[in-house]
């Protein structure tokens, strides 16, 4: 009992044609992002609902967000959605060079993304906002900032070990894309990659006018 | 999510290519017997009966807490064992029968075995990610383990906050560990099967000629994808809660510890779906079959399952009534608990019309599945009992809810698991059960069951709260409790019974050939135990599922599978 | 009271036949569709089990009428059970306005209770017979439950907030009161006992063994310690808002939100005074919480209520006659001021910091921020 | 090859669409250019500076007092951009029905779970619309329960 061979090597034993394959990776993917919708959406029910609670003490923990490197790493993020976006084209259309220029810029502002992260963590250890023992933060709504910056940290947090794991990911493909696996007949993984990266952009874009930009136009914020 | 690159001989996977010579493809069961073979095996039917292993070891495990459980209620005063004991006894028999036994059983075990041979694929979709969710569940079960054995934890299975995170010194941070991986193996379970029954199905094989048991399987997974995540947020945030000392469920900060319930129940009732749905899947299979009948309204019962799987995420807050919830969110959630009841009710209606001019015969599954339909009755409707927002008054968190969900999960779910291995046994194993001794499993746990279970709804309705360690010793409590040690010990027996028959029919029992039931559906026109890629030729789907009628008792050879 | 063998705990209170009446259409639904489900399962087994092997069986795909007929009628029996159980709900929910006020403090496995006459009680509670009874309560650490089987009453007592529950006792005796949320080790141990006795009999009760200030006049005295009448006295410009009168009410906070001022409120404001300031006033307030304990910040409370409308700080008030069934006036007491029984119109129950409505409402124009 | 889509004989449902499911697929995939949309690199481009702009755009708003309208504003941004990324980035644009009904699926579930804990937090503490101002007292003639007192 030999199993039908297969025309197209590139296919798994378990599907019938290259279409049914990609169309099952792709699926595959959006329903896994779906899970991080909802793992998300449990943090950013915690915000609405403490938003609302609290609104002057969310505005005023706010305040002690640095905007400016909130808006650096909102570039950089944009731009690596760019650079991905750029090698899935790379690899659909067989441009094997252009794929491994583009992989490596979209690790490289990763890299950078986490850097600027990790500056913003230091000023905020310093500055003594990191919630727990080490909260020495004072005002009035003490308490309320120390909650803001509960979910500020765990947001960004879950959101940054959602780019360590996209940097493994895209390494492994950056890997085998220096190996000459990926051209136009076979690139589901470069594009099933993509989709995770661009996911991670996309919770950005929501991550930072909620924590960073409520607040701003407060007499005195700086 | 990748897919193997090296050219095709076999799908790259080690078990072909480790000794393609001396594999025998046409029998799963002996397609290699190194252990190597079998733990990094991508066979959808080999990671089933992992799954099966596994699960039943837990489920044994659960039930020893049960036991001991029962033993200490005998008497008013907590004179077997301390009060933390006593409360780490049943966290951990509520958390390992939930979150390691009821969840996983009847989709991993038998979803695993039956969407690929049910829809004429080779395998599911993603093999590698089918074995690396039993190995994400054994780790998560590892790790809760090691709490177990290190000295367990006494939060009950929920978690509640601010106990969870500020009151409890046991081993809370290692279990929500624990449980937190155990999540992703069921996110993945689903993901694979959602993704196989939507890619797929061999020809012909359109969705409303499908078994119901795979639209119970496709809501299921519906519920495993969109609604673990929470739960794993929620046990997240209790982990860093416990870490940092602060956190949102915190009321020093104006935290408020009905958020984490929201969270939890959230995922945790359309959870008690996950464990329902594919009991009744199997119900659908199996009363077809043993009745020689079309079942009776397919389109409601398959769209019923769908209703089941998206109405049952709109009604969580029925475990919130008294904790303080708006009154007013009360009416909403107790509307939408009833408008969930409706579906199930269709059900086991179309089941009791699917008998009407049938030839039914009453073998184990079939008795197993009217043990189901008592029972699941019985537990649903006392299901409305505490929807009613009057009566979930008196009667929240006390044996009463004990009751109705016992009578769910073991009355519904297990007693269908059963009948689901009784029914699929011979073609996992190509080997048939002893019928007598099923049949006596059958009626003993049914006994069993009630003379546990029923004492304990008069028992709630007088009063007595859950996870007491020692009751008041008059109003007739200890009477009732006595009954129910008394019943737990036959329900004990009554499923030792089928381990111990299952082992030994797994070397010994007769060969079963390939239809022993007569069943119509894809897996009954393999080969039992099916070859590892389960079809010579894709099939091509002609007719209906469930065509018993038109052809009575004798199966015309080909007349299902068109060979080309 | 260990009759003969009860399916039914006794009904103690007003609630307790209604919750059983209900239950008892809940439980004819039950009875009827399970015998009738488990009948026709077996006669329709028995009459068409297997005869021979080629027994030919109509292929039947279903009837939409009969479908149709079994999604209405359970339909229609689940509406009724949905309003029933929602009419009983809010009638447990909400106490009635004259009942009388005690706290109940949960405790890890003790309950606290404190009368409006200022007597205290760990583990019991000595209730009035046919008085609705008012219970206000907060848990100084986990969540508790207060539930009386025979009362049928039962609500969580949250860390953080308020929950108030209620019972109107009917017949006199001792009653089970059992902590029904798991809060730790001991969480079978915390139980405790709810005594009824005649209204004569309580009255005398209360008025024997060694009684403590009352509330209010705890209150009165921390609100002069804790010198919160600084900012909260004096005319219009005093730094605080005027406290009189303000329980109960819709109070404005800055930025335009409007919320009860339930107790809930009050502790909060007390505990976490600048979470949610009063509209035109600076969060200045300092915390005061780890100073004040669960039952002080609920005599403060108290004292508040007894605050007159007119502004004037009336003390101690005579006490309002206040339920048309309760007539004996109580013994006038040497120690301290007649208690008097607030009745706030309605009160409802107090829950977590309500969440101001969105500054987006349409109600509420956004007024200019004036925080500092 | 494939076994050829053979006509099922004597079916009584008529001629029973037998043809596999995935060989229809292609045929449509077929006539729809090569085997994927490729999306061009100009798309990304454009997309790209769309979004720088729009998070200038937000930042600027940020620092801008418009009462309540802040909130709203910042988050129609974001939707907008984050439709962009999932249209053209992630190719949803080109993909079947059957993506759109996940992420819808996934995003309608969110919604659920925040409305519903927010219809609980909206309405805490509210009173009781049910009776008027006073519920009726426990001794009124409404209560049945009341049992006289000896």
């Amino acid at each position: 009992m030999s199993h039908p061979e297969r025309a197209n090597p590139y296919v798994s034993h378990q599907f019938e044609t290259a279409t049914q394959q990609r169309e099952a990776s792709i699926l595959g993917m959006w329903i896994f992002l779906a899970t991080e919708i909802m793992f998300f959406g449990g943090l950013f029910l915690a915000y609405t609902i403490y938003y609302n609670m609290y609104t002057d003490a969310f505005k005023e923990a706010s305040q002690h967000l640095d905007v400016m490197l909130g808006g650096i790493n909102t570039g950089v993020l944009i731009t690596s959605s760019l650079t991905m976006a750029m090698a899935v084209w790379a690899a659909q259309t067989s441009r094997q060079k252009l794929l491994v220029l583009f992989l490596s810029l979209t690790l490289v502002l990763a890299f950078v993304f986490l850097g600027v992260k990790a500056v913003e963590y230091m000023h905020k250890f310093h500055d003594g906002l990191v919630p727990g023992a080490l909260f020495t933060y004072d005002s009035p709504r003490r308490d309320q900032v120390q909650l803001f910056f509960f979910i500020y940290f765990v947001m960004t947090g879950l959101h940054g070990v959602h780019i360590l794991i996209g940097i493994g990911v895209i390494a492994a493909i950056l890997v085998m894309a220096i190996k000459g696996k990926f051209h136009a007949q076979y690139n589901n993984p470069v594009d099933v990659t993509g989709l995770y990266w661009h996911f991670v952009d996309v919770i950005w874009i929501f991550l930072f006018p909620l924590l960073y930009l409520i607040g701003r136009y407060l007499p005195g914020a700086h | 999510m990748s897919t193997n690159v090296q050219p095709h001989n076999g799908g790259g996977n080690p078990l072909y290519t480790a000794n393609p010579d001396v594999v025998d493809m046409s029998n799963y069961l002996r397609a290699g017997h190194t252990l190597r073979s079998w733990l990094l095996t991508v066979d959808h039917k080999r990671i089933g009966l992992l799954y099966l292993i596994s699960i039943t070891f837990m489920f044994f495990l659960g039930g020893i807490f049960a036991g001991l459980i029962r033993l200490e209620l005998m008497t008013p005063e907590g004179d077997l064992v301390s009060s933390s004991t006593y409360n780490k006894l049943f966290t951990m028999h509520g958390i390992v029968m939930v979150f390691f036994f009821l969840i996983p059983s009847i989709p991993a075990v038998l979803g695993n075995f039956l969407v690929p041979l049910m829809i004429g694929a080779r395998d599911m979709a993603f093999p590698r990610l089918n074995l690396m969710s039993w190995y994400v569940y054994i780790i998560g079960a590892i790790f809760t383990m090691y709490a177990i054995v290190a000295g367990g934890v006494d939060t009950t299975w929920r978690f509640y906050t601010p106990y969870s995170t500020s009151f409890a010194n046991t081993h809370v941070m290692m279990t929500a560990l624990g449980i937190f991986i155990m999540g992703f193996s069921s996110i993945l379970t689903g993901l694979n099967f959602v993704v196989t029954i939507h890619r797929m199905r061999a020809p012909g094989m359109t969705w409303f000629r499908m078994p119901l048991f795979l639209w119970a399987m496709y809501a299921t997974s519906i519920i495993q994808i969109l609604g673990t995540p929470v739960v794993g947020i929620a046990i997240l945030l209790v982990g860093v809660e416990r870490i940092l000392g602060v956190g949102v469920f915190n009321p020093d900060l104006g935290g408020d510890p009905i958020l984490f319930q929201h969270l939890f129940w959230f995922y945790s009732h359309p959870a008690v779906y996950i464990m329902i749905l594919p009991g009744m899947g199997v119900v659908s299979e199996v009363i077809t079959c043993f009745s020689r009948k079309q079942i009776f309204g397919y389109p409601f019962i398959a769209v019923s399952s769908l209703l089941i799987a998206f109405v049952g995420f709109f009604v969580w807050g029925h475990h919130m009534f008294v904790t303080g919830q708006s009154p007013y969110a009360g009416l909403i959630f107790s509307a939408l608990s009833f408008l969930v009841a409706i579906p199930s009710a269709i059900k086991v209606f179309n089941w009791t019309a699917t008998l009407y001019r049938g030839s039914v015969t009453f073998s184990t599954p079939m008795l197993y599945v009217f043990g189901f339909i008592g029972l699941f009755t019985i537990g649903g409707l006392t299901g409305l009992m505490l929807a009613t927002l009057g009566i979930d008054m008196h009667v929240h968190d006390t044996y009463f809810v004990v009751a109705h969900f016992h009578y769910v999960m073991v009355g519904g779910m297990l007693l269908a698991y059963m009948a689901a291995l009784h029914f699929w046994w011979p073609k996992m194993t190509g080997r048939m059960y002893p019928e007598g001794w099923g049949r006596l499993s059958a009626l003993m746990v049914f006994m069993g069951f009630h003379l546990t279970f029923f004492p304990q709804f008069i028992l709630g309705y007088l009063g007595m709260p859950r996870h007491y360690h020692t009751y008041p010793d008059e109003a007739g409590y200890q009477i009732l409790h006595v009954l129910s040690t008394a019943g737990a010990t036959v329900l004990g027996a009554g499923f030792l019974l089928p381990a111990i028959y299952f082992a030994w029919s797994f070397f010994y029992g007769k060969p079963a050939g390939d239809n022993p039931w007569l069943a119509k559906g894809l897996e009954w026109e393999t080969t039992s135990p099916p070859p590892v890629f389960n079809f010579e030729k894709t099939p091509i789907v002609t007719e209906p599922a469930y065509n018993y009628s038109v052809h009575g008792d004798e199966v015309s050879e080909g007349s299902h599978v068109v060979a080309p | 009271m260990n009759e003969a063998f009860q399916m039914f705990p006794t009904q103690a209170s007003t609630m307790a036949s209604r919750v059983d009446n209900l239950m008892l259409y809940l439980l004819a639904v039950t009875v009827f569709f399970s015998v009738a489900i488990a009948v026709v399962l077996i006669v329709f087994a028995v009459k068409y089990r297997k005869k021979s092997d080629s027994d030919v069986t109509p292929a039947i795909h279903g009837s939409t009428l009969l479908e149709i007929t079994w999604t209405v009628i359970p339909l229609g029996l689940v509406t009724v059970m949905f309003f029933w159980g929602a009419n009983v709900y809010f009638d447990q929910m909400y106490a009635p306005a004259n009942s009388m006020e005690v706290f109940v403090t949960g405790k890890q496995w003790m309950w606290k209770f404190q009368h409006p006459n200022g007597k205290r009680e760990i583990n019991e509670l000595h209730v009035p017979e046919g008085r609705p009874v008012k219970l206000i309560m907060a848990s100084e650490d986990v969540i508790h439950d207060f539930f009386v089987p025979a009362f049928r009453v039962k609500m969580d007592v949250m860390p953080g907030k308020y929950n108030t529950t209620w019972f109107h006792a009917t017949k006199t005796g001792e009653y089970h009161l059992f902590c029904n949320q798991y809060c730790g080790e001991d969480h079978s141990r915390m139980v405790g006992k709810i005594i009824v006795m005649k209204p004569e009999d309580y009255e005398v009760w209360l008025a024997g063994g060694t009684r403590n200030e009352s509330p209010a006049a705890t209150g009165e005295r921390l609100f002069t310690q804790w010198a919160c009448n600084t900012c909260h006295e004096g005319g219009r410009d005093a730094r605080g808002p005027i406290l009189a009168g303000v329980p109960g009410r819709n109070v404005i906070l800055t930025g335009g939100v409007v919320v009860v001022a339930d107790d809930t409120y009050l502790r909060d404001s007390i505990l976490n005074p600048a979470a949610r300031v009063v509209d035109g006033y600076q969060p200045i307030m300092p915390t005061f919480k780890g100073l004040l304990s669960e039952d002080q910040v609920m005599s403060l409370i108290a004292y508040i209520k007894t605050l007159d409308d007119t502004g004037a700080d009336t003390g101690t008030k005579a006490t309002t006659g206040a339920a048309a069934g309760f007539t004996a006036a109580p013994p006038p007491s040497p120690v301290d001021g007649v208690t008097s029984v607030s009745a706030v119109a309605g009160d409802t129950t107090t829950t977590a910091p309500t969440i101001s409505t969105n500054p987006t409402d349409a109600g509420t124009t956004a007024q200019a921020e004036t925080t500092p | 090859m494939d076994a050829p889509p053979m006509q099922a004989y004597g079916s009584s449902e008529g001629a029973m669409d037998t043809t596999p499911n995935h060989q229809k697929r292609e045929k449509h995939d077929a006539h729809h250019g090569d085997v994927h949309h490729i999306t061009s690199p100009w798309v990304y481009l454009a997309v790209f500076v769309a979004l720088v702009i729009g998070t200038i755009i937000t930042v600027w708003v940020a620092f801008h007092d418009f009462g309540m309208w802040n909130k709203p504003i910042a988050l129609g941004i974001a939707v907008i951009k984050s439709t962009l990324v999932v249209l053209y980035f992630m190719h949803v644009r080109h993909s079947g029905r059957l993506t759109v009904a996940v992420i819808v699926i996934a995003l309608a579930m969110l919604s659920i779970l925040i409305a519903f804990t927010a219809s609980d937090y909206l309405t805490r503490g509210s009173k009781n619309i049910f009776y008027n101002e006073d519920p009726p007292a426990a001794g009124a003639a409404h209560d049945p329960a009341t049992v006289p007192v000896p």
